[in-house]
């Protein structure tokens, strides 16, 4: 595993991203399935990159999203009438991704302390305090939210508005999936791989060893939430162009993110995208051909799943193929 | 050259306008198709609806044989996904209902929040969208183009209600408003009291509660110090019941209390029984209301539609329960109807022609009237207020559909 | 006026609270002897409110009557997720069992959507109230109270009383020396899901005997992240805890009300849930181990 | 200059005095054996040297540096190496990487690169004869094996001080001899200074190490040269007059 050779798991991850986005192009009337299945591919592939690594469960990483989503409504909506045109977007991206940064570094220093359990509790506890606090203080309009629509198309002119909102959107979301996915096998390959798979393993024994721990663990907290900012800006503010304090910190979003992970394979670079694209597809024709039944069939195969196969479907492959011409290129 | 290419560009579209025009002609039937809630948050509306459209499809192919085009007749089709009250899922299943199962027209989800979903890709494929539970006031501010909306206004719900207790009784002015905290919540307590001022209420509390609230004691012993004549409020179904009992169980003796959404639901009478007594709701449609042919003739209005007996009928056949139908099941219905109508005054199925047509009709149905603004906005409905007296419901305003007198002052709690 | 309202609002808290308490005694429980979150916990209580508003509306029995039968469902329900999923999850990483956990959550609300379908239930189980002035306290009320506070001392002599009670806790304690000691410690941890699944069950009769209205297959959720917090409170591992920390959690809830009230520009009722969870972290950041134990 | 230096050292667990007002030191390159029965607090001065516990009374000083309220990482950077007890291997991680690890992040780290770090932990694999294991999970290796990884991986942190927790426990004679000269050997070559933890005195330790301190209830009961120590009449006492010749495990 030297030098260039140690990224070419990569590989797989990145050309299924390309198929992925080619059979959007070339099938019309699949692009917006096309860009569900990215969105739960990238929402997996962030929360991957902290939950899979360090093995601590963020049951309110929703909230990044959220306040990434905000990011993206205030510039937006703020900025309309400034002649920015597409420069709101590129404002309302940074503006996401600070947030994201801002909050997790607050979120770190307070739930990081923690672990297991307590560390899971604390974070749903930070997702729901923060919802109650935009809606009590009417902080961004409270619960009526911000609905921005006509202000996009003021920013950017109707079709442009139209263009971000049904294509550009979905394609920045490719985007996130895609940094999410590089940014997660540096760091795999790197010390803060090594680093983060000892504290994951025996978090006193990586502390004796020299493993600065906390930073580590904050480091990677604080990428996770940035993309999830991102993905927040991109998916939910840019494509939906509206924002309701009660969907965007809505915890079920988390529980698909661990779902994700779970039936890929948490901690491997391949696991997100597998899962992510198992949980849509199933999702997606399960709503199609029986409408109203689709959760009484789907959560119990998640218990046998996550029963018959702890590790997930890539943690399965990887066995499979160890020792194999193939190994070099899962992880 | 510039000139010339533009021109030929108009050549090439009117070509295929007519030959649209032609293709549209043809199809054997009209599509609807509707990524409802049937799982989730908004399970119980969507059940509803789709019971509703089930409905009055029914009716309009059996009865009237199907829409008329030309000289055709062409029978209603539906299509249904559910989107378990997701916004993702309402995207792509929008677009597979358009692209791949090519259906003809769009039958919103329920509520603002999943409305506003879909309504990019819809605007994006210019499909029609018929918005039949989306009270948002600020949809139709946003310049969407294909959006139409059945369902009334938000601001508009106790509207009503007040001008009838300022009718029936002026000289109670202390007015209490405690609704729950949401965009639709929040726009009705808008408009209640901007309405209040203007009849010269003093507005004595003014609260509102979250929406997943399980105990609303701390805010009703504060809303009871405030000694109000009237109260107005509520939100959505559970916690319209857990006002109303909590009211009850704080014995907060009010002239006249009345909540959106929940009250006028049978449920909500099973529910509270006797405590229920004298609580009345503002409805787009109850069972017993009184709209009938006659009475459009009378009023001049168009008519269309089963019978308000036909309607009950077919929407237990449809689902296939003893269910009554609620005015999520009519509001749905009366969606469908306004695009019969839309469909055969336009004698097309573009929905550009058809939204167009739409802006021109005005018409009344077991719904009750119907007609929209250039934006797609309901204006054509007026809301109902029912009252439960007993275990009955009864229709107290408007005066020309009311099924009974106001109780006022309401009978106080046991 | 206000002192009025802030005796009026403490003295329903501590009613509520009870209530809380009780409904979170099953998740510590499990926690402690397991160490599994029950991320599914609302949805038992939901199953308990069914039941409730079952035996009532078709047996026409007291909502009292429902207390055992939920309680048995309960213990069931425990048994059969135990032994099919739980027991098989509780070696692998936390995340597999909270997943779990949840998902048997979903299962429940599906289904009982399928039996009972999407609409609002309720029932009226009127006692009359007693008016003490400051506030009005109806006497289902007191009875949702009491049977709580019966509830919590069963399991109190249960744990301190009997043979079984006392195995539990040695198992608690250290489930090693627990199993060399010959104790069946498999058996305790399925004994311990069902006796803390039932308690949540039997928990939802007693909230529908506080609140009657507004069942329905969805209610579940405010409920597990109020006894999140509420669990925290107690320290997460003890059942005695959690039910002293919901009473704790209803004054907090209750009394911060009156404070937040007087604010302007606020909404003191979504402020008072943000209150509830900004004590939760202090809580945890503070005194992990809950406000009765020291540190 | 003494490498370590412990004054008046105090741990307190509730009511147990689990170490009670120690004072010590320790030379570079020296080798000293704690030694003392179950419960006399010798782990827990462990993990006070290293930084697992911080202690309620006292200071500790590393090369003149007061690394009290350093936190255990800290101190791995500045030269404090330990093996554990029972041992602690990163269970599904490869040996090789276990090793490498402790090269990555020791007191080195800053500098080493992962692939030198690999480089490093093969270096060590070799040393100590675990070669044949490079890549298995460490979770698969015997007790024994564990032992002679945690020590590789300990070294490769290039500690200046190496804190060896009942290295030998459960060895049979011959290991135990091999492990004595290993040690030996590697202390020559890099210059560390050992401290081992072991609950008898054994011949081999007797043999190993220069000075023995003995506790006893978490109390400093003799710190003298080996010698000296084992015929320290306190010190029979607390082993119930087992003569220390025979008190072999």
């Amino acid at each position: 595993m030297k030098g260039a050779s140690r990224y070419l798991p990569a590989i797989p991850v990145l050309l299924a991203y390309a198929a992925l986005f080619g059979y959007g192009l070339i099938f019309p009337g699949q692009w917006q399935l096309v860009a569900q299945l990215a969105f739960y591919c990238a929402l997996g592939q962030a929360f991957n990159l902290f939950m899979g690594m360090t093995g601590y469960v963020d049951f309110g990483y929703v909230a990044f999203l959220g306040i990434g989503t905000y990011g993206m409504a205030i510039s937006i909506s703020g900025l309309a009438d400034k002649g920015l045109g597409l420069g709101v977007i590129v404002i309302g991206l940074i503006l996401s991704v600070v947030f994201a940064v801002l909050l997790s570094l607050a979120v770190g220093a307070v739930a990081l302390r923690l672990r297991g359990a307590y560390f899971a509790i604390a974070t749903i506890g930070v997702n729901e305090g923060f919802r109650y606090l935009v809606e009590g203080a009417r902080i961004w309009n409270g619960s009526e939210g911000i609905i921005f629509s006509r202000q996009l198309r003021d920013a950017v002119g109707q079709e442009a508005a139209m263009a971000l909102s049904t294509f550009w959107a979905d394609v920045m979301v490719f985007g996130v999936a895609v940094i999410a996915t590089v940014l997660t096998i540096v760091y795999m390959r790197g010390k803060i791989g090594y680093a983060l798979a000892a504290l994951r393993m025996d978090e006193d024994a990586a502390k004796v060893m020299g493993i600065n721990v906390t930073r580590f663990k904050i480091i990677a907290f604080i990428t996770s939430a940035a993309l999830a900012g991102a993905l927040g800006a991109t998916a939910w503010a840019v494509k939906l162009t509206y924002v309701f304090p009660a969907d965007v910190f809505a915890i079920h979003y988390t529980v698909e993110a661990i779902i994700i992970v779970l039936l890929g394979g948490a901690g491997t670079l391949l696991g997100p995208i597998v899962g992510g694209l198992i949980y849509g597809v199933s999702k997606y024709y399960l709503a199609v051909y029986i409408p109203g039944f689709q959760l009484l069939v789907f959560a119990p195969v998640i218990i046998v799943v996550i029963v018959m196969f702890p590790e997930g479907t890539v943690g399965m492959i990887k066995r499979k193929c160890a020792g194999t011409a193939f190994a070099k290129y899962i992880l | 050259m510039k000139k010339t290419t533009f021109f030929a560009l108009n050549l090439l579209a009117a070509f295929f306008c007519v030959a649209t025009a032609f293709a549209a002609d043809l199809p054997q039937k009209i599509v609807i198709g509707h990524p409802e809630a049937l799982s989730g948050a908004q399970a119980k509306a969507g059940e509803q609806a789709v019971g509703g459209i089930k409905a009055v499809i029914k009716w309009v192919n059996t009865v009237q044989g199907g829409v008329k085009v030309g000289e055709k007749k062409i029978p209603l089709d539906y299509k249904y996904y559910d989107c378990e009250s997701k916004r993702e899922a309402v995207t792509s299943l929008l677009e597979r209902l358009i692209t791949v199962d090519k259906v003809n027209f769009i039958m919103a989800p329920y509520s603002s929040s999943l409305t506003l979903a879909g309504a990019p890709v819809a605007e994006k494929y210019g499909i029609l969208y018929m918005d039949h539970g989306g009270a948002s006031d600020k949809i139709f501010t946003q310049g969407f183009k294909f959006i139409v909306q059945t369902i009334g206004l938000g601001t508009r719900y106790h509207v009503g209600t007040l001008n009838m207790l300022k009718k029936k009784d002026p000289a109670s002015k202390r007015l209490a408003l405690a609704y729950k905290d949401d965009e639709f919540g929040r726009s009705v307590m808008e408009g209640a009291e901007a309405h209040a001022k203007k009849l010269g209420y003093d507005i004595v509390f003014k609260r509102t509660y979250p929406p997943t609230v399980n105990d609303l004691t701390p805010l009703l012993s504060e809303l009871k110090a405030s000694r109000p004549d009237i109260v107005l409020g509520g939100g959505h179904l559970a916690d319209g019941q857990l006002f109303t009992q909590q009211m009850a169980d704080l014995g907060i003796q009010t002239k006249a209390f009345s909540l959106i959404a929940a009250v006028t639901l049978p449920a909500f009478q099973n529910a509270l029984k006797e405590k229920a007594d004298g609580v009345m709701g503002p409805s787009h449609w109850e069972l017993g209301v009184t709209y009938t042919k006659e009475k459009a003739q009378k009023a001049g209005q168009a008519w269309i539609g089963p019978s308000q007996d036909e309607f009950v009928k077919l929407f237990k056949e449809a689902i296939g329960k003893d269910l009554r139908p609620e005015y999520h099941a009519a509001e749905a219905g009366a969606a469908v109807l306004s695009l019969v109508l839309g469909i055969e005054k336009a004698n097309s199925l573009d929905s550009g022609k058809v939204r167009a047509a739409l802006g021109k009709i005005t018409f009344m149905s077991f719904y009750g009237a119907w007609g929209i603004d250039e934006t797609g906005q309901q204006v054509g409905h007026d809301l109902i207020d029912a009252q439960w007296q007993g275990d009955k419901l009864v229709i107290v305003w408007p005066e020309e559909g009311a099924t009974g007198s106001l109780l006022y002052p309401k009978p106080a709690f046991k | 006026m206000i002192l009025e309202q802030l005796a009026g609002n403490l003295f329903q808290g501590v009613v509520l609270g009870t209530v809380y308490g009780m409904a979170t005694m099953g998740l510590s429980l499990i926690f402690g002897v397991l160490k599994v979150v029950n991320v599914g916990h609302g949805a038992f209580i939901m199953v308990g409110a069914f039941t409730s508003f079952a035996v009532f509306e078709y047996l026409g029995l007291s909502p009292v009557f429902a207390v055992p039968v939920a309680f048995g469902i309960g213990m069931a329900l425990g048994m059969i997720f135990y032994y099919s999923a739980i027991r098989r999850l509780l070696k692998g990483p936390e995340l597999a069992s909270l997943l779990a956990t949840f998902s048997f959550g979903v299962i429940l609300e599906e289904a009982v959507k399928q039996l009972f379908t999407s609409d609002f239930r309720g029932f009226n189980w009127d006692l009359g109230k007693i008016d003490m002035g400051f506030t009005v306290l109806p006497y289902a009320k007191v009875v949702a109270c009491l049977g709580s506070i019966i509830v919590a001392l069963l399991l109190y002599l249960w744990f301190n009383r009997t043979r079984a009670g006392m195995a539990m806790r040695s198992v608690v304690e250290d489930s090693v020396g627990a199993r060399v000691c010959g104790v069946n410690v498999d058996w305790e941890y399925a004994l311990s899901f069902s006796l803390g699944i039932g308690l949540t069950v039997a928990s939802g009769v007693l909230l529908t005997m506080f609140i009657s209205v507004g069942i329905h297959p969805y209610m579940g959720g405010e409920y597990t992240l109020k006894a999140f917090v509420i669990a925290v409170l107690g320290g997460l591992a003890s059942p005695y805890g959690a039910f002293f920390g919901g009473l704790v959690f209803g004054l907090l809830e209750n009394g911060s009300y009156v404070f937040f009230a007087q604010i302007q520009g606020l909404e003191p009722f979504a402020m008072t849930r943000f209150f509830s969870f900004l004590i939760l972290l202090l809580i945890l950041l503070l005194r992990p181990t809950g406000l009765l134990k020291a540190k | 200059m003494s490498l370590l230096r412990l004054e008046n050292v105090t741990k307190r667990f509730g009511g147990l005095l689990a170490v009670d007002n120690i004072t010590a030191e320790i030379s570079h390159g020296e080798m000293m054996a704690i030694v003392g029965p179950n419960g006399a607090g010798k782990t827990t001065l462990f993990n006070l040297i290293n930084g697992v516990f911080f202690p309620d009374e006292g200071k500790i000083w590393f090369e003149d540096v007061d690394v009290t309220r350093y936190p255990a990482y800290r101190r791995a950077h500045l030269g404090i190496g330990r093996t554990f007890q029972i041992p602690r291997p990163f269970a599904s991680a490869t040996v090789r990487e276990n090793i490498a690890i402790g090269a990555m992040f020791g007191a080195a780290g800053s500098e080493i690169s992962v692939d030198q770090a690999m480089e490093m932990a093969d270096r060590y694999i070799g040393l100590i004869g675990i070669s044949s294991h490079r890549d298995k999970p460490a979770g698969g290796l015997t007790p024994i094996e564990k032992k002679m990884m945690e020590i590789a991986r300990a070294l490769a942190m290039k500690p200046r001080l190496l804190l060896m927790d009942e290295a030998m426990a459960g060895m049979n004679p011959k290991d135990i001899d091999w492990m004595v000269d290993f040690i030996k050997r590697i202390r020559g070559e890099e210059g560390i200074a050992i401290v081992c933890l072991v609950e008898h005195i054994m011949r081999a330790v007797a043999g190993l190490a220069e000075r023995v301190l003995v506790m006893h209830q978490g109390a400093k009961l003799v710190d003298e040269p080996t010698k000296a120590a084992l015929s320290d009449p306190r010190v029979i006492e607390v082993y119930l007059g087992v003569p220390p010749g025979e008190a072999d495990a």
